[in-house]
């Protein structure tokens, strides 16, 4: 689903990425995927989490606690100070309970 | 050595005597394999089934670079991760890792390393669905799991043949 | 808890998928099994085959003994071990150790516990047979197995659910 | 094979045992097993390898050095300073290479 036309802060824009959300965040911020055009402010995994997190109620509930979500850019673990670069797919998921 | 691991996401069973052929066809070299099978428990009786989410494409990526890393670190012949996905119910399969050596030490040690990183590494996630039918909820990662890494950065402990 | 291991002293192979299917049917609560097998080496194409000699009754009563030390020392629901004799080609198998229990570090722990008494505890002894059919001698013990049980009396290491 | 006749210091005896013997250490003695009636002199299984060695070349060449000789007592391991007590077999074998 595109929602370019949605987003807020978009006076000055990057090319859109595209955002997959996994388990109790997807659940919570209510689809799986989105592209999004994000503003040029939003540099680090952690920029990008705390933009989110303003979007409104299902991702505010999602990201409440912003130092929990795993973040994956391009399918490679990222840390939250790590910049997103020219990633074109970012995931964010809570931590992994796989095995 | 180049070994090349054999990672599978899948939602079917494994057949893990069938995976121990796979792996150990043509490497008469290998004198010891590990397999460590992970199965759905049934918690008390509570549980009716898991779902497991998994993140596609990242998933494969992740264990692969893990088998990767475990077959710098021990003399490994053969590495085996499958990883189902979708709904599993008590007594199932859930994981397999296999991990085949010359020796011992290096095959328990390269699937318990292995089993580490895939526990808390690899990109999934379990839902617990109760008996009566009801979402129980996603299943909380355990600090263990976490702390069940550090050991393989401290010293190495047991580097025999 | 009280658990019965399985043990066995046999000259058939036997069949991994088939001891863990058995080693877990009806314990809901297993959510991990860890086999080791042990795999006859062709040692470079040199070895024609394993001539594996045992002291029968002394050899099952050892293995349980060292199965039951196991099964005090982590909470394990099943615990089977199957040592082979007699003559075994490369790439057949020579023993099976497999330990089961609610979570995997225990599975691991007993698991290795038990191959490395298996190893130096167990009346068993294995002659190399040589290509050209001659008597290649019997294999020497290894310093290094003596030294694996060690770590076991030592400070325990790895203890998490 | 019973050999009460053949064994060296039978001047007293205690009842007869089962010696039984594997790998390396059956093949130098020549015979996997034999009933011996022990002198009483022999008492730990120390004495009992210091003792069998004498008795011929098959046992010397086994028992050369006898420390390294791993011995049980009606199936349990037992240590070189251990008395026999009134075990009725006792295995001798080399250190053990299964698994």
């Amino acid at each position: 689903m595109t929602i370019f036309e949605q987003a807020p802060n978009t006076s000055s824009t990057n090319r859109p990425v595209k955002l997959v959300y996994f388990a109790w965040v997807r659940e919570r911020i209510g689809v799986p995927q989105e592209e999004i055009a994000l503003p040029s402010s939003v540099v680090t995994v952690r920029d990008l989490l705390h933009w989110l997190k303003e979007r409104g109620e299902g991702y505010e509930h999602a990201l409440q606690f912003p130092e929990v979500i795993r973040v994956a850019l391009d399918h490679e673990h990222a840390e939250h100070d790590e910049p997103l670069g020219d990633a074109r797919e970012i995931g964010l998921f809570p931590p992994m309970t796989g095995g | 050595m180049t070994i090349k691991p054999v990672i599978r996401v899948q939602a079917n069973d494994f057949d893990i005597a069938r995976e121990i052929e796979l792996a150990t066809a043509g490497h008469p070299e290998i004198g010891a394999v590990v397999t460590f099978s992970g199965i759905c428990r049934d918690d008390g009786g509570s549980l009716a089934a898991l779902e497991l989410e998994h993140y596609p494409g990242m998933a494969e990526r992740a264990i692969n670079e893990i088998a990767l890393q475990a077959a710098e670190r021990w003399p490994l012949q053969a590495i085996t991760a499958i990883h189902r996905y979708g709904r599993v119910t008590p007594g199932e399969n859930i994981v397999l890792v296999l991990a085949a050596s010359a020796h011992r030490q290096a095959a328990f040690d390269g699937a318990a390393f292995l089993m580490d990183f895939l526990k808390s590494k690899a990109p999934f996630w379990k839902k617990l669905i109760a008996r009566d039918g009801s979402d129980g909820g996603w299943v909380d990662a355990k600090e263990s799991d976490d702390e069940a890494l550090q050991r393989w950065s401290a010293a190495e402990g047991f580097e025999r043949s």
